[in-house]
């Protein structure tokens, strides 16, 4: 009940927060990170979509970006569309793909369908890496340009102007995934998680919503690539492997699955964490990984759960 | 009256197993038929292949004169076929309410994306959800739990759910299968009533299950199943007395 | 006296470590022996290098972090290291904006080099230098149809292909095909069983020296024994871990005049005696590229005689000759170590191995200042 | 045998049994009856070892096995026939039926397995059919005949009539009576009142996780009460 | 010809390897449900423990597997008791992030104590068989024959043993198993033990066969996996013919069709089988 009322308090508090952030931080480094959290804030909330309501683990996240990624930077060097459009394409390109991705993907429950769409992120991963005609290979696509420059009014170029622009995009994002839990479909989708048999046999066809799950996260992911690759101006297989789409599970999961704002908590913990653990150097790994272990063990249901139990408790006590 | 469901010649196999042989017997609206018979007579799978869970493996399925052999399980719903499982299946996490609500998905008009947003007449079909539910839960004796999750409550009250469920979608036809498993009388007492009282609606029933007391009670006419052929049918009293019916079946215990 | 910080931001973990440690290893080395010898000299003030070495596990977003990190946070101007192709691209993508300097090491993509980046220079070569000197020196032994088996994927390395077939083709030779492996995969046979088939004149095995050790191996196992050329660049324990002597008998290693003791001048002699006396184990062919960026650097700050400076300091870098310490044979171009584009050129060999070593046969025929002009055309 | 003493226990945070006390002398067959959710299964898990008791005792022959783990209580001599048919669906019958004699080192076991299939012979004509693709029914009688090969000294049915067909129902209740022929103990929960109480030596009511009523089986089934509610009468 | 029958051979051996990758696998899955990412990691520390018995001890090779089969043991256990225990009663997935942490434990450990560069098992194995054109090395036999051997001695031990029907019914229904009278607290540990040591063999065959490196591991977990559904999760038969079948399906890919693309075709047909076998090749239709 608590949590409820205090939702859209919360909301508007962390709101101007993060507005007034870049204020707040006088070494730049660190407004660099929250770009890219921002980034995988978006990411993760696509997965949670699929993942943490639909109850269907995809591990092609990273993928997707990737896909987003790399049309926007050709789309800009090769056809030279302004960058702003081929931002918007590129989730669109990303859709197209995961739709195509989909149809087998979902033929399958449950651990299968995570294999299959790893094997899809493993695909999209080593034809990035040998299509070097396209896409260079290893050595990557540089000089991928910023939305708007130093003549236009506001100037991406500066990295303050660009995080509110990631801000302004993962609020937006965090937002539709709001509506979307809140509606019938997310209801729909929320049923597929819990019985996937009985859906179908109250007379809905699982297998579209589970589709549409599967593609609005996958523009997510692709959105995201693309504002990654015109922040950073250069982009690689590398980051488009298994390893990134097991983070973006991670950010669910840690920030508690199935809850609108665990991912965001999840996507600042996994791009932060790494960085702060940098002091261990060569142990960096181990307790990364020891880390994850003891807050899965501890928090089972991520950061969000733990709050609602603390929650949960102090109202019980109002009660008494 | 006008038959709502009728079955010709409907077979089903599952590699060796003949689970149903040439299985023919009507509904009429309204009509409430007991379909019984052995363990492993070919009930559920009846169920099971009326609904669309998996193809016939010949023969055909006539829902209100149209033919829904073909038809995926979800159309068949949308078409008025509905249906219970034998063992329980709901959504634990969803509230009484909920999954009642969510039921009636396949008679609403607006697409689901429509409402992300809230267009495309989703309000409207929020109110026409909203009575309809209330009508439900408070003739199925769920009203009191409306708001209760359903991985709580008793499992009698989750056999009620699962037929309330049934109704959300104005089917012409449910299949209840077992019911009453599990319940004690006064528990059975009431789903009598209930079955009784879905009749009276126009739709017609067509209830599997173990209790003859309950079968006799409630049912028009009973349709009996071995070895997945009908081996007779007709009113609870011919079938009482009908000698092979009570080798196979009955027993000499009732 | 005042003190410099200068940064390293390098893969010190993970499968490129290998690549990525020596050269931090070497970067802090040189850093001490000029801070034993006194120091760097800009006008009057004496400074004291302090190396600060971040991890970047040689991939992108990390290096971009880490590179971050030490400009924004540690405040460093100075950046060294860069092993590995993939990070290192990401990190000049958006150098140009930035109030530093930066200086690659081991990264051999061509095209780090032909962006017109001022402040930023590199002591290795690109890749296809070399691999024109190798087709050359493998058309003059009289082969004509060659198979290809490489990390077709490593940009670098498909270069080097390429310009080696420039200079067959030339010579009336031709690749007859070309067989990719992933940087992780140990099992060529597949690949060498389609070669094999094809019975080639010659062998060319491009690609870091893990996998392509045993390229080799396996295609003794194979029954293969076309002659078999390599740009791999590995060390002859690195080999001898994976295959014996025999195995590696008479195979050829086209490469920059990588340090060898064989190849080495004096400078290259007594580095691999210090740093095999510091780290204990002797020192990679990245490591020198780390340990001249130093000396270089230190040289162009005293040119440029003002620390914060940049814009001084990268051009002093480009006015450079090529330093004293140095310990690779670099090419100079118009007397200068690095060309107008920050390209440094070392000398090529041809290293065959002789039972159990590599030894040093030849100097291959390469030409820096036609390479140079080559390399300028190309700015995009 | 048997003796139960104020048991609590719980699903989670959930409290389902506030103070069960029950006892079962050898030989004798006694009868749990009450509704949905009244906590006769739960008490059943908790004697069994599938559900931690929070709170009192379970003795059986002497020797406290309460929160002992599962398979030291089937070591014991108790074996249950769960409430749901729990078999082995990917095993075929004749498999389910030997993990029943698992617990067993004797070599008598082909003998049983004999004696089980004459008892059932629906099983035998599908002792090849993996469990699974069973009939619900089938797999009633399957999870009966598997606890019958335990041989244990205290039989525990949860609900053995549940979805069968009326002349299977009264073959079940011929089995039961003849293992009490056999002088081995039952602890038996059913639905089906009025068998449970025809079968009964004794038996207690449950309602919402307390005994309410108990009694000899005649006793039980002449209360006004119980017949209104359980037998419909 | 020749090249056919070599290229098949050349697939057989990767095969075996992968046989074994993912029988471990399948048993902690089938029986645990438990997607277990840290395997491959830890059939690299087997293999990397091996390699410090022979070439700093000087231990004989099979002492040296024996030994280390024995820590993989262990390792196992520990990593049942200390981590996947501890969450058995949450969620699968919960499972798996527990099984990313340990991945990642284990990489580091693997990196503290052997270093970033590749090692390799030393053998003195460097005979080659030829036969009409086709050559099999030493080696690669033996590799060969011993992943034969483990699969039909796991295989015998999960169907025929008392402890093997034990795991199996597990596996269908915990519940019941305990009250057979199954000890449901031994099963995981033996599970973990079996798997972990099925592991490690794979860890000494690619060391010693191939190289012991970084990423190396998550790169067999990741074809293990792949195995697993290709054959069907949680079948024994299915992980040895789906292994088989991968193995061959590269080495042909990568002679005959690309072999810059040869995995993107492995992955390719395991999704076209996954099309018309939802279950997998030998899988149960759940
Ligand atoms: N998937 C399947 N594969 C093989 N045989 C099956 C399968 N499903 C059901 N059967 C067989 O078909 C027959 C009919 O099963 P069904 O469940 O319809 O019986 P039933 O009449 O519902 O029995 P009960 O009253 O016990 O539920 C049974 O013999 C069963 O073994
Ligand atoms: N696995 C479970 N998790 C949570 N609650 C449970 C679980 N199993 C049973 N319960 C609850 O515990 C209470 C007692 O259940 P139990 O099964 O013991 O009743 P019962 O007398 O056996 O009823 P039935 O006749 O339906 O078997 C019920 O309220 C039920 O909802
Ligand atoms: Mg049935
Ligand atoms: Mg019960």
């Amino acid at each position: 009940m608590i949590t409820r009322l205090s939702t859209p308090l919360l909301c508007s508090a962390l709101l101007i927060f993060f507005v007034a952030l870049p204020q707040l931080l006088e070494i730049k480094y660190y407004l660099h990170l929250c770009i890219l959290a921002l980034i995988w804030v978006v990411v993760a909330q696509g997965q949670n979509l699929i993942q943490g309501y639909t109850g269907y683990v995809s591990i092609v996240q990273a993928g997707f970006m990737g896909i987003g990624a790399y049309s926007t930077a050709l789309l800009n060097l090769h056809f030279d569309l302004p960058a702003w459009l081929s931002i918007l394409l590129a989730p669109l390109v990303t859709a197209a793909f995961a739709l195509f991705a989909g149809y087998p993907s979902l033929r399958v429950k449950g651990h299968y369908f995570a294999i299959v769409t790893l094997a899809f992120n493993m695909v999209i991963f080593i034809v990035l890496l040998n299509f070097t005609d396209l896409t260079k290979g290893e050595a990557g696509l540089t000089g991928i340009p910023k939305p708007a420059g130093k003549e236009d009014l506001i100037n991406f170029g500066n990295r303050q102007n660009y995080y509110y622009l990631v801000l302004t995009v993962a609020a937006a994002f965090i937002g539709l995934t709001a509506l979307i839990v809140r509606s019938r479909m997310g209801q729909i989708l929320i049923a597929i998680r819990q019985n996937e048999n009985l859906v179908g046999s109250i007379g809905i066809a699982a297998w579209k919503y589970k589709l549409f799950a599967f593609v609005t996260s996958a523009v997510y992911a692709g959105l995201a690539g693309a504002l990654y690759a015109h922040y950073q101006s250069f982009i690689n297989p590398e980051i488009f492997g298994i390893a990134q789409s097991l983070d973006a599970i991670l950010a669910v999961i840690i920030g508690g699955s199935g809850t609108i704002f665990g991912p965001v908590i999840g996507a600042f913990i996994v791009v932060f964490l790494p960085e702060y653990l940098r002091f261990a150097d060569s142990f960096r790994l181990i307790i990364y990984g020891l880390i994850l272990v003891l807050a899965t063990i501890y928090m089972p249901r991520g950061i969000m759960g733990l709050l609602r139990d603390i929650t949960g408790r102090l109202t019980e006590r109002g009660k008494r | 009256m006008t038959t709502a469901l009728s079955v010709e010649k409907l077979s089903k196999s599952f590699g060796g197993v003949n689970a149903l042989r040439d299985l023919s017997f009507e509904v009429a609206g309204s009509e409430i038929v007991g379909l019984i018979g052995p363990n492993g007579s070919g009930k559920s799978t009846t169920v099971n292949t009326l609904a669309g869970v998996f193809p016939a493996s010949s023969g055909t399925i006539r829902l209100a004169g149209t033919a829904i052999q073909n038809k995926p399980q979800h159309r068949r719903v949308a078409m008025g076929l509905a249906r219970t499982f034998q063992t329980a299946s709901v959504f634990p996490e969803l509230s009484v309410r909920q999954q009642i609500a969510l039921a009636c998905e396949p008679t609403l008009s607006a697409h689901p994306v429509g409402s992300i947003f809230g267009f495309g007449g989703a309000r409207s079909d929020q109110l026409a959800i909203q009575d309809r539910v209330d009508d439900i839960l408070d003739l199925t004796g769920l009203s009191a739990l409306a708001e209760s999750e359903v991985g709580t409550i008793s499992a009698a009250q989750q056999r009620f759910l699962m037929v309330a469920t049934t109704l959300a979608a104005q089917p012409k036809v449910v299949l209840l299968d077992e019911p009453a498993a599990g319940m004690i009388s006064q528990e059975r007492d009431a789903l009598c009533d209930l079955i009784v009282a879905i009749g009276k609606r126009g739709i017609a029933v067509l209830v599997i299950e173990h209790h003859m007391a309950l079968i006799m009670r409630v049912c028009h006419r009973i349709v009996v199943l071995n070895f997945g052929a009908k081996i007779a049918e007709g009113s609870p009293e011919e079938i009482r007395n009908d000698q092979a019916v009570i080798d196979a079946y009955l027993g000499e215990a009732v | 006296d005042k003190e410099l910080s200068i940064g390293v931001s390098d893969a010190l973990t993970g499968g490129a470590a290998v690549y990525g440690l020596p050269q931090s290893n070497a970067v802090a080395m040189a850093a001490d022996e000029i801070n034993a010898a006194g120091g760097i000299t800009v006008g009057d003030d004496v400074y004291m290098l302090n190396v600060i070495a971040y991890d970047d596990k040689a991939n992108p977003t990390e290096a971009s972090n880490s590179v971050r990190k030490l400009l924004d946070r540690d405040g460093v101007k100075y950046l060294l290291g860069f092993c590995c192709s993939g990070a290192t691209g990401a990190v000049a993508s958006f150098i140009a904006d930035e109030d530093a300097v930066m200086l690659v090491g081991n990264a051999a993509e061509r095209s780090i080099t032909t962006r017109g980046l001022e402040n930023l220079v590199r002591t290795r070569p690109p890749a296809d230098f070399t691999g024109a000197a190798a087709g050359t020196f493998v058309a003059n032994k009289g082969h004509k149809r060659v198979a290809v088996l490489g990390a077709l994927e490593t940009s670098f390395y498909a270069m080097y292909v390429d310009a080696f077939e420039r200079e067959l083709n030339k010579a009336g030779g031709e690749i007859i095909t070309r067989e990719a492996f992933a940087i992780k995969d140990r099992d060529m046979s597949p690949q060498l069983t389609k070669i094999r088939e094809m019975k080639p004149d010659a062998i060319l095995v491009v690609g870091y020296v893990e996998p392509a050790a045993f390229v080799y191996r396996q295609a003794v196992e194979l029954g293969i024994d076309a002659p078999r050329y390599g740009f791999t660049s590995g060390s002859e324990e690195q080999f001898l871990r994976v295959a014996n002597s025999d195995q590696m008998e008479g195979v050829w290693d086209l490469r920059p005049t990588e340090l060898t003791l064989l190849s080495a001048n004096d400078n290259g002699i007594a580095f691999h005696k210090n740093y095999s006396d510091r780290y204990g184990s002797s020192p990679s062919p990245s490591a020198p590229y780390a340990y001249d960026q130093v000396y270089a650097l230190k040289h162009a700050l005293e040119a440029a005689g003002d620390v914060d400076d940049t814009a001084a300091v990268a051009a002093a870098l480009r006015e450079l000759g090529v330093p004293s310490e140095a310990v690779m044979n670099y090419l100079p171009v118009d007397g200068k170590m690095f060309d107008a584009n920050g390209q440094a050129y070392t000398t090529n060999g041809a290293f065959q191995w002789q039972d159990g070593h590599w030894v040093y046969v030849q100097e291959l025929p390469s030409d820096a200042k036609a390479y140079s002009a080559f390399l300028s055309g190309l700015g995009e | 045998m048997l003796e139960v003493r104020d048991l609590h226990a719980g699903y989670g945070k959930i409290p389902v049994l506030h103070g069960i006390d029950l006892d079962v002398m050898q030989g004798e067959c006694v009868a749990l009856i009450g509704a949905n959710g009244a906590g006769k299964s739960s008490t059943l898990k908790v004697i069994c070892g599938l559900l931690r008791a929070t709170k009192g005792s379970v003795r059986f022959l002497d020797q406290d096995i309460t929160n002992k783990s599962g398979h030291a209580i089937v070591k014991a001599g108790i074996t249950m026939c769960p409430e749901g048919r729990q078999v082995f669906p990917e095993m075929t019958v004749l498999q389910n039926l030997r993990m029943g004699a698992y617990s067993r080192r004797d070599k008598d076991q082909a003998h049983d397995l004999q004696q089980m299939m004459a008892m059932f012979p629906i099983l035998k004509s599908r002792s090849k059919q993996s469990a699974g693709t069973l009939s619900g029914g089938e797999q009633e009688m399957l999870a009966i005949a598997r606890a019958l090969m335990a041989r244990p000294k205290l039989f525990i049915f949860d609900e053995p009539s549940l979805g069968l067909a009326p002349k299977i129902v009264a073959e079940v209740e011929e089995t039961i009576v003849k293992i009490k022929a056999t002088g081995s103990t039952i602890l038996l929960v059913e639905q089906n009142s009025a068998m449970a109480l025809r079968l009964a030596d004794r038996a207690y009511l449950f309602e919402t996780g307390e005994v309410v009523l108990q009694g000899s089986g005649e006793e039980l089934q002449k209360d006004p009460q119980v017949a209104k509610a359980y037998l419909g009468h | 010809m020749v090249e056919i029958v070599q290229q098949v051979i050349n697939g057989v051996t990767m095969g075996g390897v992968y046989v074994l990758i993912a029988l471990g696998l399948t048993t902690v899955f089938g029986i645990l449900g438990i997607a277990h990412f840290a395997h491959g990691s830890v059939s690299m520390f087997g293999g990397y423990i091996t390699f410090f018995f022979v070439a700093t001890q000087g231990l004989p090779l099979l002492v040296a597997i024996l030994l280390a089969m024995l820590v993989g043991l262990l390792v196992g256990i520990l990593i049942e008791f200390l981590a996947y225990r501890q969450v058995r009663d949450a969620s699968h997935i919960n499972a798996f992030i527990v099984a990313l942490g340990l991945t990642m434990m284990v990489e580091g450990v693997n990196l503290e104590l052997f270093g970033a560069d590749q090692l390799v098992i030393p053998t003195d194995f460097s005979r080659v068989f030829v036969l009409g054109g086709v050559t099999l090395p030493e080696l690669r036999l033996y590799v060969i024959l011993a992943a034969i051997g483990l699969v039909a001695a796991m295989t015998l031990f999960v169907e025929y043993t008392r402890t093997g029907q034990a795991i199996r019914a597990v596996a269908q229904n915990r519940d019941a198993a305990i009250l057979m009278g199954v000890n449901i607290n031994a099963i995981p540990v033996i599970v973990f033990g079996m798997s972990t040591m099925l592991g490690v063999a794979a860890g000494v065959m690619v060391g010693s066969l191939f190289a012991l490196a970084p990423g190396v591991g998550e790169g067999l977990v990741i074809k293990g996996f792949a195995v697993l559904i290709l054959g069907g999760l949680g079948s024994i038969p299915g992980a040895i013919l789906g292994g088989f079948v991968l193995g061959i399906t590269e080495a042909l890919a990568a002679g005959f069709i690309s072999s810059a693309y040869k995995d993107v075709i492995a992955f390719v047909v395991m999704i076209a089988v996954l099309l018309f076998r939802p279950q997998g090749l030998l899988g149960k239709k759940s």
